[in-house]
Order: C-alpha cells, then structure tokens, then sequence
C-alpha cells in the first residue's frame, strides 16, 4: 500500500496521548456509530508507485495516439514550446493555491496580471478576468453577466459549436432564459433571421468567430444588429486567429470569451483547459471570478492583489456573479508563457500557417473529390467538406495510417482542421488515402 | 519586479515555427488592425522572468500551507508523472471511442472507487471544479423535482457557517436560498431545520464535518427531516479528507455531492486551479448526469445517460487531473485511504489542543480535519488581528491559515494541517504562533506591521479596489 | 533557421558602433585570411523547434525500447521513482555551473556534502569526492591514487567487467604501469593465482563486488591478501548491494569505487552515468575531482566550500592528482535524491528484490535447461548460464516480445540480470519462450 | 539550512516498491553489518529540502552569468525534451545494434556535423568532459608516435597561459610538460616555442582564441613550427564559441581536439556536470580513437577502430547530452552556427570598450569572445581585489567572472558574456561595475566585506581545507 503520511507509527502514538485520546477509536469516539462505515472500503488493495506508474502505462497504451490529427472542433493540435512545458512544470506554480496572501504569492499574481493583459491585447478588449473553467462555460457565464431583469433572453447563432450551445442551455437552465438558436445558413450566421429575433428582451445576442465550420463571420453586422436592440454582443473566438482577424475590440463586442486551449495546453482528452474572458470597461464589474489589480504596498512598492471582491461568493454568497471560486489557473500561467514565447510574430505565424495548411487541404480534397460544403464562405484553419461515401469508412482506412481525420458531422458531411503542425507530406498522404476510399 | 511586457524588445524573438511548405492562403476577410501587443523576449528572457515568479509565490514545496477548507496536502509527484504520458496528453477529446479504452478505462474505475468511497452510486467528471460541482448537483436535484412535476420547490436551504460557493451555486440553480442559523457549535440547528422545511423545499446543502470542522452528530436526522419534506440533500465534499474511509455521505443521508479532487485526491491546485469536482449521486438521480458516462465491459463507450441535464463542460471535463487522481487513488488503496483521514483528523487535534494554552478555541470537542481558532480576545486586549497573526507567520516560512472564514466566527483563523505533515512541522507551527503571541503582548506593533521578510509589505487593498488597474500599460500609452 | 540571440539586428549595429565597429567584417578584421573559413558550413539549414522535436521524435523511434529487460554487465534497470525526476530537473540545479562561488551556490554545495556523506555510508568509507565521469573511470582513477614511486603495477581480477578493465588499461597506457589480470576460475577471483601474482611492486588489487558473472566474492580474503603484500586493496561495488552486502569500508578496502547508474539514472544508452570514489582517511588527499566540505562564513554560520583544491589541476597543473575539472554533478545530485527517497528500508528492498526475482529466473531457466554455469557461486542479481542453442537464436525470439535477454558472453553463456523492475509473470513469460527455442 | 540527515525521523519511509511476487532468495554471503544511515524521510520533505536546495544555487535562469572561460550561454529546453523521450532514455548500452538505429543514426549526424565544424575527420564520443577529451588526444598523439616507432617524443609543450587541465592531462598521459612563457598579448611566443621544439617533442595543447581572449594571429606559424619537429598539435576547444563558423581548428593546423558540448554546444553544466567531451581527429589518427564509431549506410553499426587506443569510459559516453547538443545542432545549422561567434564576440567587445572608462584593459586589441581585466590598479589604490569586485557584483544578482584566471594576468577577472545575453543584460552589467568602483573609491571596506545580500557571508575555505569535514556526522556519533 502506498502512503504519503508523514508520522511513523511511533508518532502518531505519541500525539495521540498529548492530544489526550488513547487510540484512533477513542478519537473517533464522538461519532455516532449509526452513521459509520464500520468495514473496509471495498476497493482493491494500495499499491507501490512502482506498481502505479506501470498501470498508468498499461492504461495509457490502450488509447491511439495518432501522429497526424485534422480534428478540431474545439480541441486544437497546436505545437506547444518546449519552454512552455518546463515553465508550467515549477513546483511553486503547481502546488500553490489561489493567491490570498500577497505578500506570499507576487510570482502567481504578476503572472496572472500578466495573462489579463495578454488577453486584453488578443481580443482587444479592455479587462479581463483570471479564467474559467473552460471556453463554453465562459460562454454560459457571458449570458449571465448581460441578463437583467428586463432582458432575460439569449439569441446564438447556430454556428456557435453545439458543445458551447449545450452548456449555455444547460447553465441556463435553472434560471429562466430563453434560449433562441437561430439556423445556420449556408455555413454563416443567418443575419436576417438574427436580426428578426432580437428584441427589447435580448439580453445578448452569442457569435462564435470562426464560428464552428470553421468559416469567418461578419462580425461587425452582427454586432450592429445586437446593439440596435439594444442587446450585448458576445464574441466566442479562436485566440489563435486573434492574431490575424479582426478582434473583437475593434468590432465592437461587449464581452469576448473563447477556449484557450490552443495556447499551449495538451489536448488531453478535453482537459484541463482555459476560458478566458474579456470585457469592455463597463462589464467589469459583471466578470465573474478571480480579477488581479496592481496596486502599492505600505511603503510604496508596486504589487499585486485579488482585487473586486465585492463580485465574489466568498463576500456576497447569494448576491454573487458567479459562484466560481477555483479557476483555470495553470492554464492561464500556461497562455501568458505560450503567448510570451510565440510573440507577436510568431502567434501571427501559426496563424498563417494553419491557415495555409488548412486551405491546402481544402484545394486538395477538392480535387479528390470532397466537395466544400460551404464553397462561399471564407473559412480559417476549419471547414466542412462533403463526404461521398459513409464517414465511418473513411475514417477506418485513415486510422490504419495513424491519421485521425475530420469530425464526421451528424448530415454525413465532414469538419476538417489544420495546423502548423500538419506538413504538405501528411496532408498529401491523407488526401491519397482519401481518394483511395471513394474509388 | 519587472513585468514580461517591460523586457520586450522590437523584433527579439523564439524561433518555434518552420517555414510554410504550402501556398500561402489568402484571406480576405476582415483583418485585425490594431497591433498585437504581446511581449517580443528571448527563451531566455522567459526562463528568468518565471524563475523570478516562481521565486515568489509560496507553494505546498515551501513549507507548511495549513489552509483551512483548502486541504493542501503534499501533491505526490508519481500523479503528474501519470499525467503527463503522451497516451493520456496527446488524445483528442473526439477520438471514436475504440481509440480511447484507456481513458474510458479509467473513468470507469474511478467512477467505481469514489462511489464505493463516497456510498454514491453514479458519477460526473465533468464538472472541473468543486462550486462547478455544486451547481450540477443542484441542476440534478431541480431535474428530478422537475420529472417529477414537483414545480414549487424553489428553495434550498444552506445554513449560515457554508462557504460562499453553496448560496451562489444555488442561485446560479434558479433557487431561493433560505439560510439557516448555526447553532453555537457551527451544528445545525434541528429546530431551525425543522421550521424551514416544507413542500417548497428543494433541498438542503451541507457539509459534514461542517466549516467548524466539528461533524454534526445529528447528521440522520438533519438528512431526514429534509427527506421527509420531501427534499433533496446535497453534501459539500470538500472536507472529506475528514472522513474519508470512516464516513461515507452517502450513508449519512446525502442523495448527490461533489467531490474535490484538488483537495482530498492530491492533485495540486495550480495557484488556483484547474481543479476537478465530480458529482456523484444515488441511483434515482443518475439519469438526470450531464456529459458522458463510461459503459460496457469489454468494449467500452461514453453514453449521455437518458435524461441529462446536458452539459456542464465541453468534452469530458478536466480529464488529466482525474488521471493524477486516480494515480493517488489506486496507490493508496483499501488500506491507505482510511489513514488519510485517521491522520489529518490526528493532526488538527493535536495543533488544536496544543494551541489551546495561548489562543482561545471558541469549540473545545474534538475537531475533525481542522479546526477554528478566534482571535477575538486578542483583538480586544492588544488590538492584534486575526490578520496581524496571520501575517506574522509568513515570516515563519509558513502559509497562514484561512481567514475571516467561516463568518460565524470573530477573527477566524481556519486551520488545516493535513495528514502529510508530520509532527516536526506542526510542532513548527505551535512554535511561531506561540512566539507571535508573545512578541504581541510584548510588541503589539510589531505584529501589527507583519510581515516584515516578504519581498512587500502588506498591500493596499483598499485602493486596489477603487482605481483598478488590471493590465499592464505601456509607458508611453 | 534556429537562433537564441537575444539582440536583434538592430542592437547589434548599434552595440557594433558603441564598441568602435562599422561591421562584423571589421570585428573579425584581425583573423589572417588565410585561416577563415570564407564559405558557409557545408551542414544542413537550421530548423525550427517544431522541426527539431519532431526529427528527434523520429530518431528516438528508430530506437526498440524493450518492455523486458533482462540484461546488467553495468547498466542496470532499476525503477526511478518521480519525485527522482522531478527535483534534479530544476533549472537551478541543471543549469549551474560548477560551485566556484560558494556565496550564491549553498544549495548545490550542500547537496554535494550530503552525496559524499551517503556515498561514505553505502562503501563504509571515509571520505568520498564529488564524483568522477563514470564507474570505470572511479576505478582507472583509483589506480593513480594508489600509484606511488615504488609500486607501479595493478593486479585485476579477471571477474572485473570486462569494459572496466578496458577503460584501466587505457587510463594507465600512458604511464609505464604493469597490469596483470588475473584469469577468473568458476566464475570467481583465482584467490591463489592472485596472491601469487601479488608483490612489493604491486600498487593495488582490484576487485569488484559482485563481480562481472554476478557472482558473490569472498572479498575479506582478497583484502587480506592484497595488504599482505603491501598494496591497497580496491573495490568496485554495485551501490544496490550495497545495501545487504559486506561494505568495503567492512571488509577492509583502502578505496571503494563503483557505477552509480542504478541510483536512479536512466540507462541513456550509456550516460551521462556517476562514477563514485570513496576511501579511507588516510587517501583523502589523494581523491582526485571536486570535494565539499563544511566550514563557517564571516558571520559564524554553517555554510560549504569547495575544498582540498591543493590537489586540483588549476592550482597544481602538472602536479595534480588528476586532470578533472567538470565531473557528473547533476547525476551526484540524482544519486542524493534517490537515495533520500528510497531511504534504508527501500535500499535494503530494491536489493532484496532484485536477488529474489534473479533467484527464481535462475532457478526456472535451469528447469528450462539453462544450467548455470556456475553453480558452487552465490550470486545477488546477476548470473551466468549455459546457453544450449546459439545465444543469438533465443535473444532474436525474445525480442519479438519486447523482451531484452541477457548478454550473451563470447564463450556462447549469458550473463542474466533481474531487477525489482521484473515481474514473476515476466520471468514465467521469457522461461516459457526460452523453453521453446531449445525445444 | 539543514542537511537532509537532520529531517531523518526513525521509520518514516515513501512506498516505492511491491511486495515480492516470488520466493525470497536466502544469500548466505557476508552480510552488511554497520547500520545503514540513509535518510528516513517523506516525499514532502525531499520535495521542500530540494526546492530550498536549488533557491539557494545560483542558475542561468536566475541571471547572468558571464563566468569566463565557461560559455555560461542559455541552454535552450528543447534540448531537454529531446533527451528525455524514452526511445533515448530506456536504451541499455548494450542492446544489439539492429535495435538501436536511432542512437547510432544520432552519433553519426552529429559526427559529420561536428567533424564540418571543426575540420576534422572522425570523432569520438567516449569522453565524457574537456579534461577527459585532452586525455584522449594525447594518448591518440601518444599511439600515433609509437605506431611510427619514433619512441623518443615524450614532451608536451604548455604555454604558461593554459588551462590547468592541459598539463595535468599530459601528465596523466605519461608526458613530460614544457611550459613556455607567453607574450605579453597572451599569445605564442614564436622564438620561445622554436627554442623548445625538437624531436622530442609530442605535441603542443594550444587554444585558439587563447585564455586571455586573443586570437594568436601567427597560428599557422605555430602549428606549422611544431609540425615541422614531427610533433603533433593538440586544439583545446573550450574556447570554440569564439570562432565557430568563421575559423575551424582543422583548418588552423591543429590534428586533434576537443569539443566542450557543455560550453559551445549548450548543454547545460548541471552544477559541475555532466558534460560531455568529444575528441576529433585527422583523418591519419582515426585508426587509434577509442570506443565504438559509427559505420555503414543503411544497416548502421558501432564499430572499434583496429588500433584503437581502448576505451575511455565504459560504453558510449555521454549519450543523453549528445543528444541535447544534437537538437541544438539541428536547430541552428548553416546559418545559425556562424550567428553564434559573431553575437559572442560582438559582446565581448561592447562590454570590453564600455568598462575601458573605469577598468584596466591590460589588452587593447579587439577580443574575441570573451576579455580579461586586470584590478592590480585598485588593489593597490584603494586595496579592492578581483575578489571583492567578484563578491559585490553578487549583491546584483550578478554571477562573478572568473577569478585569477589566466595565472598569467595578476588580479584577473574574466568576463565571457555569451552570445544569449541582452545589450540590456549587459548594460546591467556595466552600471554593476560602475557602482562598484565608485562605491570602492567612497567605502572600500564595504566592497571588501561583500556580498551584503547573500545568505551566507564569505566562508572561511582556509578552515575548511585545514580541518576537512567532508561528510555529515549525526550529533549523537
Ligand atoms: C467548503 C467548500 N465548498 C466548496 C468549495 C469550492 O471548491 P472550488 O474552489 O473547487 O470551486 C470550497 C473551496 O474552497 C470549499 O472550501
Ligand atoms: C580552456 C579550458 N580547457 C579545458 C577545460 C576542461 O573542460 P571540462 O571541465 O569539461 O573538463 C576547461 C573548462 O573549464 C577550459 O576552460
């Protein structure tokens, strides 16, 4: 069995008796024997770290690593910097707690002013919290921070990914909100029947850029038809693409939110992962969860603090923002040195790069005969192809080459994704075997 | 110290990314305009500046963090070892599932070993933290007062010692919170239960042992009367380092609970996450789970159980902190999970009876995991706060306690030694709290200007608050 | 291309100009062209990080890592716990140099101090240095140690491993120093032919324990005989057995050396690995390499310096103990931790485990028809069997099931290993196939 | 700080290893009698004993480190990562070569890529540092005489100004070392050297840039001059950085050297170790280089060289930190190598004409990588050695140059900036220099008494070696 007691046996006696019990039982003493288990747990026996490490392998053996990946969808096989690793790795940032003394936790405070910066500066917009739990759940927590007790409704384009949309219905779900997801048209939001829908009770009105094929939304029209009915406009974007497309800044969203994955977390079978979220200077005050300030300390020397508490559980309990306590810290350590490492070059780069290869593989599957679903639209590093035969099959012959292909979408057409990491030779390959399928 | 965005230098890069191998794409869609102010620095830049950040934040590695309600054990390095295998970090979360046995492997026997250790029958691993935890518990018990057209129930009950997570969480639910008094003893006040509980009642969040770290001997009762009112009682799992192996919540009456695994599971906090909080619940309610169950034997797969209430997170939650989890889990095993509470209740007994010479223990039972110490008469006498000795300890080396929680308690301090500490270093602790007593009667200003080795001095809050500044703006902006 | 410059072009012109520079043409003005190389390098363009990860990956692949390993003869599979891993990765202690300036370097000067304290405790020795490059070195080294004006000759025992032997001899093949091997019998030092080869002109008996064939040797009467004639005697142990067998410090021994791999280091086919000295007092100033010792600063407190450093090549040059100058600091450390954690119970563990799995992998590959080949020794983790078919036969069926076999030696035996690391279903599993190859 | 001896409790233990799955072997040898004084500790106190370890050692990562003569340069992670992939790290040294294609397939791109460089012909990687490689060129130098029969050449010739390394390997090598005096500019003295020369002269062990910084302009002169006598000319490359990609050791006349992948290559030092040493050579030395070389095309193989000089340690040398170096290799490549001596020297010689204001040059010319400084001046002006001025640029968080080093250069400090520091960085360097003397001028006793903020003061070395405890001793022994 394994244990990471400190105290021998011999020590544990021997504060049993200063502490005045003369055994465990006598410590336990006052509590009512109804409710105890009074048996051994039936779970298996502990092992050796030895032993453990060795299970761990066996176990994760049994999942397929694939060495080429062209699935998105919310997850992205982005390169992550050596560097990021071993700066993510120091003890001090992965045992320390949310930051509650100060004068104790300046690295973790710094870097977390640091990470609202980044994210200020990627979206363009003007505050930032210290993360969420994940992309949508940001999504889920932007409805909330626009709801009031006029405008109580939530219109999302059907182009925002149905994992986002799933977790706002479900957020949403205790408090009454309606929900509009207006169809998608042609790969794009559908402007007109958007704009049919809002109205005097919109709370806000929910875009994903780009949105979940992969296509690039006009966002600026969109935004003009939420604040023409005087609702919020919410971004959910691709932090990646920040680099290249118009931000939600300079488009004119209230709140910006978006899964930060892409910037240096592993995809890990979905977690953890970071959402982010960003506000105009007017939301501030709505942003749930922990805010870090710059401040002074007694004898004048900048420092850092948890700040705007007066949001928070731990003060206003039932009249909270949010009940978020724990966040995504890590992962937001893991976004300020990623996006540190990349620059602006180099975030600029993988964007121009996943693009390219993304393009690439469109022409190319094209030619092979996987028609794009959404010829007219303009897409980034995602967009749907038709698919000419079952998915399931193609799919099958991809695996065999440790390709994992596109996400088959329920209409049988294909989502595709590229990145940086994806080499002309990998996309060559795969396109051959795709032809292969369909002949 | 410097900011990453003040050793930026036009042009100083990393070189990370090849060269394009195919025709460049050609978009035409809006582009960004405003510049990318992200910090232009050399690796080496960045390894000197988290050095200096890691430097100055205080972890588990630096020395005792007796965090009340925070359980701050030691983090076992074999879990990130786990963690870290590329069988587990590099799988897409929208793998088919006959390329993700493993993963649905271990989900499974977590799932089956924290239901035999909480009396659960199900469990959710979506839920990536504890409060994410407790709204999904929440949203379950609304789904099954809802499938049963049992629509007034509109009220949950917390008593006034919860943590502030259990009011908003349930708010966030769509519910009204009713607090309830604490009797002296932080317990619940039975008769108070008794005169809130009626057909509008939906349930009862607890924790027990309660945020005292005294566990409630009225505990079947407490659960019955809500039962027999026809509601809900949902547990608060993150003090079950106390009881873990001893007491199982689900004996103890509660039909769903969260569990933190970033507390009593050891997978470290991150500074403040990502955590993990699964929700486990009695058979009627697994139906009602959100995201993905494990299921089948041989050939496994994640099925949305029936009538979920959806999703509580995009994919499968925050899946490599179960992995770290379930390391700590099957190294501890039948027999080493009963020694964590054993001794994390061993712990805090000792601290709190050899505390109680100088520092007034306003629960003088036996605590559990932890204990509450008020500061109350040390304010009065000498004007020395809860938090003047709580930074008088950080120049021990020493995280403080938890303070001003819970807010029954004047001048709370919170403490948690956990069983991973051992006798040398409480007794380190007993040592600076009874000098920090002694200089405060003899010094009183001292104590009141700690801490005075911390790299800052105490920060000023107040203003922090009222012109927020929380980003970095640059010098000639 | 890959750069890690940290001025850009910009700087460079103008920190040229400040230091009196039109160009990097002038700065090199002064190097005769006749031995510029005036061409670029004829090697290959440089890569990204994302390239070089992958290329390496690639590289590592064509590599078999063996899920079995069955093979020692001076690299031994032994399980590395994580927190091993987790501390000597700290950039502190990785990137350091070597501790000139004891002021800012306490804690790598500590951590040695405690190395050469453990290192004393596993040999039973006195002092021990900072270490040397690797095991076979610990042992050429000792040779100069022992040395003097009037015994220049080495005796060996023919059960040293073989690559010892070869790295002594070519240690020693500058200076005229005679050395014998003594041819081993059954497996174990000739004990006779070793004293008779013995004599006023001997420096040193080396002998190693357990030896080469992992045979057991009776290493009292080796030392006996070696201090009858006047010469040092020298052992080269196996620091697992240490932990259960007689120590040199025990047994007598002048100088204890040994290959401290198996203290947590990774096989790496071959190194970085530690070569470990220890001696008595009396050979304190003759330790080549790096020491520590405690001493106090300034101001009364306990701190540690290098010192002995009058032995040292930059203070003595040609009249040095040695020519080392770096040595293996990191694995030092590596050592320190593992030690720390396994502690005596864990020591005393790994090597109960280690003789108990070779034990009964001896005892089935003989019911197998493996016989051994020396069946009067006792041996702790390592033994010699007969092989009746071509040794190359059995490791090629093996390897199909990721299994290492032992190392065939060149009179057609092998040389098993077992460590804690193999299982009794792994044993049962290469019986049961070795069975079939000679069926 | 306590050792971690002093946290040994009786019986506290980690859980490592199983139980045994088979029957215990009963070993009837001499058993270990004295008790094993290991530490008995928990992971929680290894992990806090290491972390308050490595806060109180001084990284790269912790600030500059311009440790002359060391090429202290950033060490780059990805050299890390590659060296960590278990197809590196699981790999026995003696596996059958079909199984270790990639290790093989490794030495011999780093061979050629290496051998490019440097203009040499094959290489061994067996040493295992610089000394262990000078060892190894001087026993090629030794095999190589004594294949031609020519017995008599038992000299080495020295400068005065070398690496103390050089003539404690020539000694070790059975060699007799002739020093010869150095110019004043540090570099060959051509009459000195022709007056030394004859046949019994081995070889010369020169650097080039030599120790004081300065490329000797008469290099084919001098290796030419030996030559000429029949011996041979050894090329210590610690100083490689300065010249990589511009000028090649081959090239200059020199038939064997070797290559400090530590300093030039970016393996990190890992506090004194291990490095890794590798040994080039002549095309005409080839046959005699130790250990295994790389041959074959398709199916690769490690092969002896038939008059091999044996082997310099056991198995294939420093593996894993070839393995480093070679990603660093790939990394930069044709256009990156060359980047690197420019950038080393270009700040070399900024520092060197920015502190000329304050500091004595005792050379003027343009250096290469790295210069030194000689404080004789204020030693005797105001009684402040390189010692001090070392000791109170501590204060700055700043890693002192070399001290005393070349012996040829009296009060000598050596600065090696690297070509990964900042013009920032060395600023910060300069304005630490600057203080510093005008602090000495105004208070020399408190740069006499430096550093201030150090956690120890300066130790008393000369108690330390006078009365050695080398090891701790519980107090109860
Ligand atoms: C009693 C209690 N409940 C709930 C929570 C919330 O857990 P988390 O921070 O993981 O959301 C905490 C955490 O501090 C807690 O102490
Ligand atoms: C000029 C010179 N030669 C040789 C060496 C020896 O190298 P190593 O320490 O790797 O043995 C050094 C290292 O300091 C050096 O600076």
């Amino acid at each position: 069995m394994g244990s990471f007691i400190a105290n021998t046996d011999e020590q544990q006696q021997e504060m049993l008796s200063a502490a005045g019990y003369d055994s465990y039982d006598d410590l336990f003493a006052h509590i009512p024997e109804a409710v105890r288990l009074g048996r051994d747990l039936s779970i298996r026996r502990g092992l050796s770290e030895m032993e453990v490490i060795r299970e761990m392998e066996n176990l994760a053996e049994k999942n397929t690593v694939f060495k080429h990946i062209f699935r998105g969808a919310g997850s992205y096989d982005h390169f992550i910097p050596s560097i990021v690793k071993e700066v993510v790795a120091k003890e001090e940032f992965v045992t320390a707690y949310t930051p509650y003394q100060a004068e104790v936790s300046q690295g973790n405070l710094q870097t977390i002013f640091e990470y609202q910066t980044l994210m200020c500066e990627l979206t363009g917009m003007d505050v930032s919290n210290a993360s969420v739990y994940d992309g949508a759940t940001a999504a889920a927590e932007s409805v909330f921070m626009c709801r009031d007790r006029k405008r109580k409704s939530v219109v999302i384009s059907g182009t925002v990914a149905p994992a986002v949309i799933d977790v706002i219905r479900t957020y949403c779900s205790g408090r009454e909100t309606e929900i509009t997801v207006v169809p998608a048209k042609d790969g794009l939001t559908d402007k007109e029947a958007v704009s049919a829908v809002l109205d005097s009770g919109t709370a806000c009105l929910i875009v994903q850029q780009p949105n979940f094929f992969g296509n690039i939304e006009d966002a600026d029209e969109l935004c003009e038809a939420a604040h023409a009915a005087g609702a919020k406009f919410v971004m959910s974007v691709d932090p990646i693409a920040m680099a290249v497309l118009k931000t939600p800044g300079e488009c004119g969203a209230d709140i910006a939110v978006g899964e930060g994955q892409a910037l240096g977390m592993p995809m890990g079978f979905g977690g953890p992962y970071l959402g982010f979220m960003t506000a105009a200077q007017k939301m501030m005050r709505q942003l749930p969860g922990r805010i870090v300030g710059q401040t002074e300390d007694s004898e004048g020397n900048v420092c850092y603090v948890l700040t705007l508490q007066a949001r928070e559980q731990h003060i206003r309990r039932e009249k909270a923002s949010s009940n978020i306590c724990s966040n995504e810290a890590l992962c937001a350590l893991t976004a300020t040195v990623y996006l540190s490492a990349l620059g602006p070059d180099g975030l600029k780069q993988a964007a121009g790069l996943s693009a390219d290869k993304a393009h690439y593989l469109q022409q190319e599957l094209a030619k092979a005969g996987f028609a794009p679903a959404y010829p007219q639209a303009e897409f980034f590093k995602e967009f749907v192809t038709e698919c000419p035969v079952p998915a399931d099959r193609l799919m099958a012959e991809l695996e065999k080459h440790s390709i994992l292909g596109g996400l088959p979408l329920a209409d049988g057409k294909i989502l595709w994704c590229a990145t940086e990491k994806n080499t002309k030779e990998d996309i060559d390959e795969l396109v051959r075997l795709a032809k292969e399928v369909i002949c | 110290m410097k900011t990453i965005f003040e050793s930026s230098v036009k042009g100083r890069k990393l070189t990370l990314l090849p060269e394009s191998d195919v025709p460049a794409a050609d978009l035409k869609a809006a582009k960004r305009e405003t510049p990318l102010g992200l910090p232009e620095v050399s690796e080496n830049d960045i390894s000197r500046h988290f050095s200096e950040m890691a430097k100055a934040t205080h972890g588990v590695n630096d020395g005792f963090y007796p965090l009340g309600s925070c359980t701050m054990k030691y983090n076992p390095k074999v879990n990130d070892e786990a963690a870290s295998l590329p069988g587990f970090t590099n799988i897409h979360p929208l793998q088919p599932d006959h390329t993700v046995q493993g993963c649905i492997g271990l989900m499974k026997e977590a799932e089956a070993t924290l239901c035999e250790i909480t009396g659960m029958d199900r469990m959710t691993f979506q839920p990536a933290a504890g409060a994410h935890g407790e709204f999904t518990g929440l949203l379950l018990i609304k789904a099954y007062h809802r499938s049963r057209h049992d629509l007034q129930r509109n009220k949950i009950i917390v008593p006034d010692s919860a943590h502030g997570t259990n009011p908003a969480s349930a708010v966030m639910a769509g519910y009204e919170v009713i607090n309830i008094p604490s009797q002296e003893d932080g317990c619940v006040d039975l008769e108070a239960l008794r005169n809130v509980v009626g057909d509008d009642t939906a349930g009862l969040m607890l924790t027990n042992p309660n945020t005292v770290g005294l566990f409630d001997k009225n505990i079947l009762e407490i659960t019955e009367i809500v039962h027999k009112a026809g509601g809900l009682c949902y547990y608060d799992g993150a003090n079950l380092n106390a009881v873990i192996g001893i007491v199982r919540p689900g004996d103890m009456g509660f039909d769903c609970m969260h569990i933190n695994l970033h507390k009593t599971f050891s997978t470290p906090h991150g500074g403040g996450g990502p955590g993990a909080g699964p929700v486990g619940c009695k058979a009627f309610l697994a139906d009602f789970l959100p995201g993905m169950l494990p299921e089948g034997d041989d050939e496994l797969k994640l099925v949305k159980p029936e009538k979920s209430i959806g999703m509580m997170k995009a994919f499968n939650g925050n899946f490599l902190i179960l992995v770290r989890a379930y390391a700590y889990l099957i190294m501890l095993g039948r027999e080493g999970i009963p020694e964590i509470a054993k001794n994390a209740v061993l712990n805090a007994n000792y601290l709190r009876v050899m505390l109680a010479g100088k520092y007034v223990m306003p629960y003088k039972e036996t605590c559990m995991h932890e204990f509450v110490m008020s500061l109350e008469h040390e304010k009065a006498s000498m004007d020395v706060t809860a938090m003047d000795v709580a930074k008088a300890l950080l120049d021990y080396g020493i995280h403080p306690p938890t303070m001003y929680f819970p807010l029954i308690v004047h001048e709370a301090l919170m403490v948690e030694p956990t069983e991973t500490e051992s006798k040398e270093t409480l007794d380190s602790l007993i040592n600076a709290f009874t000098e920090i007593y002694d200089k405060a009667l003899e010094d009183p200003e001292y104590i009141k200007s700690a801490p005075h080795k911390t790299i800052i001095e105490r920060p000023d809050e107040v203003s922090a608050a009222r012109h927020p500044k929380l980003r970095y703006i640059p010098e000639d902006k």
